[in-house]
């Protein structure tokens, strides 16, 4: 989706604002948030490329003028109202009017440590050779589906090398919208000056790693 | 069960919440963490708990271990740069984001810098919770196009002729710089080491720099 | 400038807002924003392409979350301020600390219809053939300055044909920033399914109207 | 004078500008007139004027002459899409922005619809002062790229076999749609046929209606 979310590249952005953070707080609402999109049971499951895609359809005002945690907060009430688990009313006030059927129990503290030690893991089984090789030269295409997917407008008709190829992963165009479907996954590097104009250093690079069908031969 | 997931009802429903939730957002997420309570959908000890790994046990300690270990141990960091998620196996750390680690070395002749321009990936597992400038448009928009620049407001200049590497994490590859080992370190342990390198030299945005001489 | 004005194709904004606006009316605000543009002594003279880039380096967030008049505010607060010709101080005041020299008399009511009648005209003599003629097929560089720019991200990287050629025209990307420069301006004719993933029509077009140095033979 | 026309340092000042200033406009525009009359560089009488012409004088009633002057003028139309600042020298508008007017013919087969995707350019001179929706960030934004939806949003459904052009005022050019004639309409003076043209039909988002029978 060509949203405010990708913004690789994008100009009006001041000077990085390097004051320290607050540390994780228990009682701070930020903490908060964290915790909670941890903790609670996601509708049809946990889906990173789903709650990724919630979020860039975020308001683009709003996402631009919201915090990193608040971000969260929009993207875990917009996944529950989605699946019709929870209401504005209920939103608003905090209090159940409902139990949404089918879901499951809350994770309990304990259900932590198998959390934490399995992960995330976008991994698939190969379904054959990748049709690129380490060096091949290739195109990031002018893909931009209304829907989810993880290639940067930036990189969108540059030319760049193959760098490392990653196997077979879950490719979030399709699994964000709830099927299934793997690509093999490259890591391609792109020369600087050849993404952006004003770049004069000759061997500066960007690397992004990148699904096949997101490719061409060059 | 089946969730719809489609892309122009989300937008349509973010637009309506926005429109009708109140703007303060400790008061949207005390009411979003009892609404679930209420609801059967989650344990207010279960976001403590996670509060507290993150604070006490997952950290940019896990990734200065990774770093001393590798400046220290050839054979190590041959296997970490070759396949880091098997090399770092025995050192206790969690998977979570980062069961496809991959480290990239800074040499004197190149820099690795580290990003997400599309979100805020970042290798929880060995460095911890972001800080807030790494999740920051300013950082995500301007270092694939300007990393020196950036790298300036940081104190970091970089001489013309290294080259310089950003890393866009857009798949569920995390990526974490090895820094340069600092020169007159030669004595130190494993463990001294690791209390010299710091979170942002594993980003990329800083160099490890050799302590003053302890008294 | 890759900023969040340049919105062509960009995703994520709802239905538009039918709403009929407000006329004009004396006391508001809107209408008096919009009658001092027209009206007060611009530093260095009128420079629309300036204007617009001004407005274009307005913070990402500002830009979305504000009103057509009010974004005009900031621009010509901005233009001011950049000149030297008012503080910070004196805008939330209202009060003048101090008067611009140089600074020419304010426009009379009756040099109203002279500024109506003459317009603005970035039409400049023809210094040599056009490049491209008219079916020419071309296509739209990567061309993205630190600056003033009007060619479009969505266009940038595709191939179109010419569909007319306007003469020589002041270049924005130039001009915006206090020097004088012209080119043989075109419109160019792109296939809808060219430029978006999602278009089924077969026939259906995009024109704009893009300098020569913005183009290249394909 | 020379003025200091440098990309960074307006983002930066407008960065300041925007911590600094008080966030209602209408506060901040009053206070704007203020201090440029107080400057001498502002004559609130000459604001008023411009509010007054673009209230009384300059609207879409202009280009509502065009149209019907082309519908029942075949020599006029023909001077029109050649060149249409010529074709329209006589007839008494402003210059304004128009200095580069083009006309766009809509046919049974083609539709034209005319947007700026950069900012909100509009042929002023001849439609006034652009309407709120066309300054909207939605319009902008989608109708280059999905036209059909929102000409659906304002209620014209167009067969899949018409073609739809769309016009990116990206120049100083400015685009102007001439909608087709409607059918039931042979008998209509000049003056009765410009008062059925409606903005909307001239920016593209409208088809012209034949009026109810007239009692």
């Amino acid at each position: 989706m060509d949203g405010v979310h990708d913004m690789g590249g994008m100009q009006g952005f001041g000077p990085v604002d390097l004051s320290p953070g607050q540390p994780l707080l228990k009682t701070d609402w930020r903490a908060r948030m964290f915790g909670i999109e941890l903790s609670y049971v996601q509708p049809g499951g946990f889906n990173l490329d789903w709650m990724r895609h919630v979020m860039e359809c975020m308001p683009p005002s709003a996402y631009l003028s919201s915090g990193y945690f608040d971000r969260w907060y929009w993207r875990d009430a917009a996944i529950l109202a989605n699946a019709g688990w929870v209401g504005i009313d209920e939103l608003t006030s905090g209090k159940a009017a409902f139990r949404p059927a089918e879901a499951g129990d809350a994770p309990p503290p304990d259900a932590v440590p198998a959390i934490l030690s399995h992960g995330v893991d976008s991994r698939r089984p190969s379904k054959g050779l990748p049709a690129f090789r380490l060096g091949d030269r290739v195109r990031a295409k002018f893909h931009s589906p209304l829907g989810a997917t993880r290639l940067p407008r930036y990189l969108r008709g540059h030319v760049g090398a193959v760098e490392a190829y990653h196997g077979w992963h879950r490719l979030p165009d399709v699994s964000a919208h709830g099927d299934e479907q793997a690509e093999p996954l490259y890591c391609v590097g792109f020369l600087a000056r050849d993404l952006w104009d004003d770049v004069t250093s000759p061997r500066d690079m960007v690397f992004a790693d990148l699904w096949e069908s997101y490719l061409e031969p060059a | 069960m089946t969730i719809p997931r489609d892309t122009k009802r989300v937008i349509a429903l973010q637009e309506e919440l926005h429109s009708h939730l109140p703007s303060d957002p400790a008061l949207r997420v005390k009411a979003l963490e009892s609404l679930l309570v209420e609801k059967g959908l989650l344990s207010s000890a279960t976001v403590d708990r996670w509060i507290e790994v993150f604070r006490d046990e997952v950290g940019p300690k896990n990734g200065a271990r990774i770093v001393a270990r590798a400046w220290t141990n050839p054979i190590f960091k041959q296997r970490l740069m070759i396949n880091a998620i098997e090399a770092i196996a025995g050192m206790g750390f969690p998977r979570l984001e980062a069961n496809n680690l991959v480290v990239v070395e800074n040499t004197p002749r190149r820099h690795n810098i580290v990003v997400c321009t599309l979100c805020s990936c970042y290798p929880w597992a060995v460095l911890g919770i972001p800080p807030t400038w790494y999740k920051s448009f300013e950082y995500r928009a301007r270092v694939v196009r300007d990393p020196r620049g950036v790298l300036k407001e940081f104190g970091l200049e970089l001489d013309d002729d290294v080259e310089v590497r950003v890393w866009d994490s857009t798949a569920e590859t995390r990526y974490m710089v090895l820094p340069e080992r600092p020169p007159r370190t030669e004595g130190f342990s494993e463990e001294e080491l690791a209390a010299i390198v710091s979170r942002d030299a594993m980003v990329g945005v800083a160099k490890v720099i050799t302590p003053e001489r302890r008294s």
